[in-house]
């Protein structure tokens, strides 16, 4: 069609271009810059660890191009982001395959430099320049129009978003609005430049990819090539230390604001609140403002969901930790009072009023099975009772480690973002359960489940939460339940369902005692109580509130009772459900049958 | 401040003081600490006022301090204030005027006391003509020294020289009243104004030309406290009372404290040295203190006695600057001299609070 | 000079001048610090209580009562267990200090 | 003809608002859904402040009522407005028509085992003060075994947000001095303590009680509010709380605990309500028409309120009460 290689219209595109492909370098640089010296040490490892290669590869295609995980929530929406995604990259990698094939350019030697600047621009405005082949035509046609489909659901989304699925979306600014307007019209110019070739469409498609580039880096798309380097660095088993460096930055770039984690996140039940939410969050703290960034930090509840649910595994729970952690405290915790705790053997003699923990109490040998029930169990003496009606009908070698009161598991601490001040109760817990000789340790609240599980060190002793250790007594026929008529709907603890996925476990237990109905939203998607203790800000009503909703998700189909595995969700539910609320335990217990 | 509200108190708070002829008893403290102003009371009463006031030679100390510091008992006290009143009967006297604040109190309590147990009276009575074998009969009046000079204040300010006036600036003085505390805190009835807003200092004040201050710890004790003074290592808790009236008053920029009980003196002048040694503060201008005096000094200052020979050289705080400020003439030289013109010796100087 | 004796600090509350900075910000961020009635609910269930002295509610009123040094010595023995929040009869949230 | 007056709920409120309607001349109908007329008074044994028999008061008051049409065992099931006034379908299948309605419906007693560290219905020795009360007319109980060592917990499910009530009970305070004393006679052995935030003697007479209560029953008030009941290897009960005036942690083993349970709104009747369009005040207790010069009058027309359906109230303040709806109800009918 046109001999020449070049026209001025080029320009703008090429500016657009230049412009942030720097960016992201510099932005690459630091990134790494910024990581501490063995997270840096570990991601370069990670590059040519050949399972991390397998995993980054399958990621960058699976989540960057094909966004797999949006599929899954809705084919529409997941449709929509990789029509647009998958569809560009295939129009710019056939236009380069396209550039060699073709080559060499009709009736023009381009050579060296040259030839590599051509190069630059050419497959993108390569209709200008020369005729292709029926089969790339027709390929370049395909996915030109998959995109520009991709981009009429985005537009219908816009104006009724329920379309996909979602309720609420993020709200955004002129700068986001206008690249977001940018990008809708890139593609239907290009097709009417290419199929008219009239210039001004030429000139105004080159013009929308130099909006779109140079305001990239200052909106939320600039996710797209951040993600990518996310991918890597999260395959490699990096964990966010700092607010707004090196690892963090990389997740606070690569949020698409996308805003599914509004809907997931409990505190959206009040529609004012949802600037409460991760999406916010990650932008207000992109966008430097630190100190809304740490209050939003400190209402979150921490439950987990908006995690889970991110399409980009956004680990923005670990970015509201380092949040928390990053403003200094005037106080530094002081546990050494601690160290008068004692078990009885160490404490025999000593007359400083010491407080001892006693083991084997009651039974002459050494407790094999330790049960701690933990802080907020103390105030649900309904759990403590059944765990040791459970405990004695299995006839298990058991003790209580702190039937008098214990010391706090450590997870609270961790939780506002003091991880350091945490150790010294760790380690008193730590000693307190390996002078037992006990080989297993039951818990019966999440939080500390948590803790132990993650921060302890007690090798050779097994953690269970009490609804897996529950479901391992009935499966070994230690304990024997019968089949009663209760209808029961059971609740997922965040710290123990979305955290450890302990899903199966108390369902298959209250299956055995009781028929089982279903939430509204369960498992992942379970909706937090309201009364966690990862919050710091949140006002009673504001709380009430979030119960309410949860309460009402779980009464959908109408159970008689709710059932939940955590201390702090009983307390919280039985303020507002309608119907009785009851520990796992004490629903074994009220159908364990009589032949025990 | 409602002024017709103290009035009123004044008003509901007054005794009787018998117009002549008292028997005057001494202060163990102040005889000993402030010698020049009981001299000067009985001067000013028998010669200015022409009353007649008997001192029998044979009077003891009342027992306060030793019934105060818990080492004698009640009726030992008793005893010696039976013996006291005996004097005074076979002296030919009925009116009783004691010159101590904790005796007022003493003898205020013992003759309550006796009020309501008589069998209390009569056991004492016996132990008296026992070990003295003495019989005494109760006053008719008793009466605190400050009592006599707050009853004929007006007759004082009559033949005033040196009002309690700022020479300078024509303004009142400031003055801070401090009360003893057994003075009318037992036995409110007992004293001119009652308890809260005693009257006797302040009507002083008040006849002489002067302002008085009404600051928050007015009603506070000076800390003496009998047994936390005697012991050294109590002495602190002495002093922080003292030290709390102090700041509490310093807003003010009182210009002369008057007091009329022997312990209050002596520790509010005392003190300021003290805490002035060990934090450093003085409440008075340029480094001086705040001189605290008795009412005796007050009233012969008023009526132009020397400075010296009222003994306000006894005063660690200096005086000087009141004197100038009253426009009361002085000689320098002869602070340190003593009666006839004895060198009384200068005392070491003090490294926080100018004593010249 | 050594007299052998010293003042001794008052004991008195000096509601005039106390320094109601650390409270205020405390207030801020958790407007619940101000409805407390002194049931001492948070003090008898308190997890470090078991083991020391801890009292949340004289936490409280030291602040507001210019013992800001012991306020805070008291709180670094907190383990942020939580217990004192679920077991008050007026607030909901969880307090963290300064 | 007499104008007919429904009155729901057959206890003090409602039966002394019948009584007095009925002196004014017109005619109460009594709704009562249990089998007996007198609510929760007629399950108490004695008094505040003078440990008067409330047996005497229920019977005089039973006697007042007699002769009018009282419905046992009954429930509105459906009311509505018409020209006249209201139109009632009850729970046997009957029908009446009335002038106005007054809601005597009273309260619920705060279920006890909702606060669970209390661990009632968990622990054998932990009772609430209404079975307390009940043990005293039948003397008969057997978690109450010759106790030595008795406590009394204030404010249970009142002045709490944790189950979601603000509001102060106000007779509990008054109700577990006059049960500390009777224990005491009851046990003169047994120490008595009684464990509150406030102790809030509002009434004639209750300042005297309290004063009783210390000096001839030598029942122990510490300031301080239970948070935590365990039981010990002997099934006693372990207290904690603070004692707030003293300033340190305490722990008490006790035989015997008792919660002064809070008033709550009675929900039975919440359907009714929302026919007749009554809202619900802050309290979750019923809304009346205004604090002081319409206490029995609701903001619906021909609909009034009396007793503890409004809020926590004695019983001189219900039968206060129930005389004041009667004139409200009387001049709402004349003037009509």
């Amino acid at each position: 069609m046109n001999n020449n290689i070049f026209h001025p219209f080029v320009l703008p595109f090429v500016l657009g271009m230049a412009f942030v492909l720097t960016y992201c370098v510099v932005g690459l640089i630091r990134v790494i810059w910024q990581l501490p010296k063995e997270d840096r040490k570990q991601f370069l490892i990670s590059l040519v660890t050949p399972k991390t290669i397998w995993a980054n590869i399958r990621d960058l295609f699976g989540d960057c191009l094909f966004h797999v995980k949006i599929w899954k929530r809705n084919p529409l929406l997941g449709y929509m982001h990789s029509s647009i995604a998958f569809g560009w990259f295939m129009i710019i990698v056939i236009g380069h395959v396209m550039l060699f094939t073709l080559k060499p350019l009709e009736g023009v030697e381009v050579e060296g430099f040259a030839r590599s600047f051509t190069n630059f621009y050419y497959p993108i405005f390569y209709k200008h320049f020369a005729t292709e082949t029926p089969v790339f035509a027709f390929l370049m046609d395909f996915f030109l129009l998959m995109i520009i489909s991709g981009i009429l659901i985005a537009v219908v989304k816009k104006i009724y978003s329920k379309i996909v699925g979602v309720k609420r979306v993020t709200k955004f600014g002129f700068a986001d609005n206008m690249v977001r307007f940018a990008l809708w019209t890139i593609f239907p110019f290009r097709l009417i430049a290419e199929k008219s070739n009239i210039m001004a469409f030429w000139w105004l498609y080159s013009i929308d990819l130099m909006i779109f580039m140079c305001m990239l880096p200052f909106t939320r798309y600039m996710h797209i090539p951040t993600e990518a380097l996310f991918i890597l660095l999260r395959h490699a088993g990096l964990k966010a230390r700092e607010p707004r460096k090196g690892f963090a930055l990389a997740q606070l770039y690569s949020c698409p604001s996308c805003g599914l984690c509004i809907d997931a996140c409990p505190m959206s039940v009040n529609d004012q609140k949802s600037g409460n939410t991760s999406a916010y969050f990650m932008k207000i703290l992109r966008n430097g403002d630190t100190a809304e960034a740490q209050r939003i930090a400190e209402t979150c509840l921490m439950c987990g969901k908006c995690v889970l649910v991110c399409p980009v595994s956004i680990e923005s729970c670990d970015i509201k930790f380092s949040q928390r952690a990053a403003v200094p405290y005037e106080i530094h915790s002081d546990h050494s009072y601690l160290d008068v705790i004692s078990t009885e053997a160490e404490r025999s003699g000593d007359p400083s009023g010491a407080r001892a923990f006693t083991f084997g109490e009651k039974i002459s040998t050494k407790p094999k099975t330790l049960y701690f029930a933990g802080c907020m169990t103390q105030l649900t003496p309904k759990i403590m009772r059944s765990m040791k009606q459970i405990m004695e009908t299995a006839g298990e070698n058991y003790d209580f480690l702190d039937k008098d009161g214990g010391v706090c598991c450590g997870r609270p601490m961790i939780l506002s973002g003091k991880p350091a001040e945490a150790q010294a109760m760790i380690a008193k817990n730590t000693e307190l359960i390996k002078q037992s000789g006990a080989t297993k340790l039951v818990l019966s609240c999440p939080i500390c489940y948590k803790v132990f599980k993650e921060e302890y060190h007690l090798e050779g002793i097994e953690i269970l939460h009490h609804t897996q250790y529950i479901d391992e007594l009935v499966k070994t026929g230690k304990l024997k339940v019968g089949k009663g008529e209760v209808n029961y709907v059971y609740h997922d603890p965040c710290e123990l369902g979305r955290a450890f996925g302990v899903y199966d476990e108390p369902r298959e237990v209250i299956e055995n005692v009781g028929n089982l109905v279903k939430a509204k939203s369960e498992k992942v998607e379970s909706i937090c109580c309201g009364g966690s203790l990862g919050s710091f800000r949140l006002t009673q009503q504001e709380r009430d509130e979030i119960t309410q909703n949860s309460v009402d998700d779980l009464m959908f189909n109408k159970p008689d009772e709710i059932v939940t595995a955590c201390p702090l969700c009983l307390k919280t539910f039985s303020k507002k459900s309608p119907v009785a609320v009851k520990d796992i335990a004490e629903v074994v217990v009220e159908n364990l049958q009589a032949n025990n | 401040m409602i002024i017709e509200g103290k009035q009123k108190i004044w008003a509901d708070y007054q005794k009787d003081i018998p117009d002549d002829h008292y028997f005057y008893v001494r202060s163990c403290i102040r005889q000993a600490f402030w010698p020049g102003s009981e001299v000067t009371f009985l001067d000013i009463t028998r010669n200015k006022l022409g009353k007649d006031f008997y001192e029998n030679p044979y009077h003891t100390t009342c027992g306060g301090i030793a019934y105060h510091s818990d080492t004698i008992p009640q009726e030992t006290a008793m005893t010696i204030i039976a013996r006291q009143f005996a004097l005074m009967k076979e002296s030919g006297y009925e009116n009783y005027v004691c010159s101590c604040i904790t005796s007022f109190g003493c003898y205020t309590e013992t003759l309550e006391t006796w009020h309501e147990y008589p069998e209390l009276e009569a056991k004492i009575r016996q132990y008296l003509w026992d070990s003295c074998k003495k019989e005494f009969a109760k006053p008719k009046y008793l009466a605190h020294a400050s009592d006599i000079i707050y009853k004929f204040r007006f007759e004082i300010a009559k033949q005033m020289k040196f009002p309690l006036v700022n020479v300078k600036t024509g303004k009142p003085l400031k003055v801070v009243e401090h009360i003893g505390c057994h003075y009318s805190k037992m036995f409110p009835s007992k004293g001119f104004g009652g308890a809260e807003y005693p009257h006797v200092l302040v009507g002083m004040i008040e006849a002489w030309g002067g302002e008085v201050v009404d600051y928050p710890e007015r009603r506070h004790c000076c800390g003496f406290g009998f047994r936390q003074y005697f012991v050294q290592g109590n002495r602190g808790y002495s002093e922080s009372n003292t030290y709390k009236k102090f700041e509490s008053m310093e807003p003010y920029e009182p210009d002369l404290i008057i007091t009329n009980c022997p312990g209050c003196p002596y520790f509010l002048d005392r003190w300021q040295y003290v805490i002035a040694e060990q934090t450093g503060k003085t409440y008075g201008k340029n480094g001086y203190g705040i001189p605290a005096l008795t009412y005796e000094e007050v009233a012969g200052l008023v009526m132009g006695y020397d400075p010296w020979d009222l003994g306000l050289q006894m005063h660690q705080v200096a005086i000087e600057p009141l004197l100038e400020k009253m426009g009361i003439p002085y000689d320098p030289k002869k602070k340190y001299q003593g009666v006839n013109g004895k060198d009384l010796g200068q005392p070491q100087c003090p490294s926080c609070i100018k004593s010249v | 000079m050594d007299f052998g004796f010293c003042l001794s600090p008052s004991s008195h509350v000096k509601m005039d001048s106390v320094d109601l900075t650390t409270f205020n910000r405390l207030k801020e961020t958790n407007p619940d610090v101000n409805t407390c009635i002194a049931c001492g609910s948070c003090t008898a269930t308190c997890t470090a209580g078991n083991f020391t002295e801890m009292s949340f509610r004289r936490i409280l009123l030291m602040l507001q009562r210019g013992k800001e040094e012991e306020a805070k010595k008291m709180i670094q023995r907190c383990m942020l267990c939580g217990k004192c929040t679920l077991v008050c009869p007026r607030v909901s949230t969880f307090v963290r200090f300064c | 003809m007499k104008e007919n007056i429904i009155i729901i709920g057959g206890g003090a409120a409602g039966m002394e608002a019948a009584t007095q309607l009925q002196k004014l001349g017109l005619t109460p109908v009594i709704i009562e859904k249990s089998n007996a007329l007198g609510g929760h008074i007629a399950q108490w044994d004695k008094l505040f402040p003078a440990f008067h028999n409330a047996k005497d008061v229920v019977s005089k008051m039973f006697d007042n009522v007699k002769d009018i049409k009282t419905y046992l065992n009954t429930e509105v099931t459906d009311i509505q407005r018409n020209a006249d006034g209201f139109h009632a379908v009850l729970s046997n299948g009957e029908a009446i028509d009335g002038k106005a309605v007054v809601l005597a419906t009273g309260f619920d007693l705060f279920k006890a085992e909702r606060k669970q560290e209390y661990g009632y219905g968990i622990y054998n020795n932990v009772i609430t003060s209404l079975e307390l009360e009940k043990f005293f007319r039948t003397r008969k109980d057997e978690r109450i075994n010759n106790p030595k060592k008795i406590g009394f917990v204030h404010c249970v499910g009142a002045r709490d947000v944790k189950v979601g009530n603000t509001y102060c009970s106000k007779v509990c305070c008054t109700t577990a001095l006059k049960q500390a004393c009777e224990m005491k006679e009851v046990f003169p052995e047994a120490e008595v303590y009684t464990f509150y935030m406030d102790l809030r003697m509002f009434g004639p007479g209750y300042e005297d009680l309290y004063l009783k209560t210390q000096k001839d029953y030598d029942v122990k008030c510490i300031r301080g509010r239970v948070c935590e009941v365990s039981e010990d290897m002997d099934g006693r009960l372990v207290i904690k709380a603070e004692d707030t005036l003293f300033g340190k942690p305490l722990r008490m083993t006790l035989d015997l605990l008792v919660l002064m349970c809070s008033m709550e709104k009675n929900k039975s009747i919440d359907k009714i309500q929302r026919q007749l369009g009554i809202e619900n005040n802050s309290d979750g207790f019923m809304q009346n028409r205004d604090m002081y010069l319409g206490m029995n009058d609701s903001k619906q027309e021909g609909v009034f309120v009396a007793g503890t359906c409004t809020a926590p109230k004695s019983l001189p303040d219900t039968i206060g009460e129930a005389r004041s709806v009667a004139v409200e109800v009387f001049n709402y009918v004349n003037n009509k």
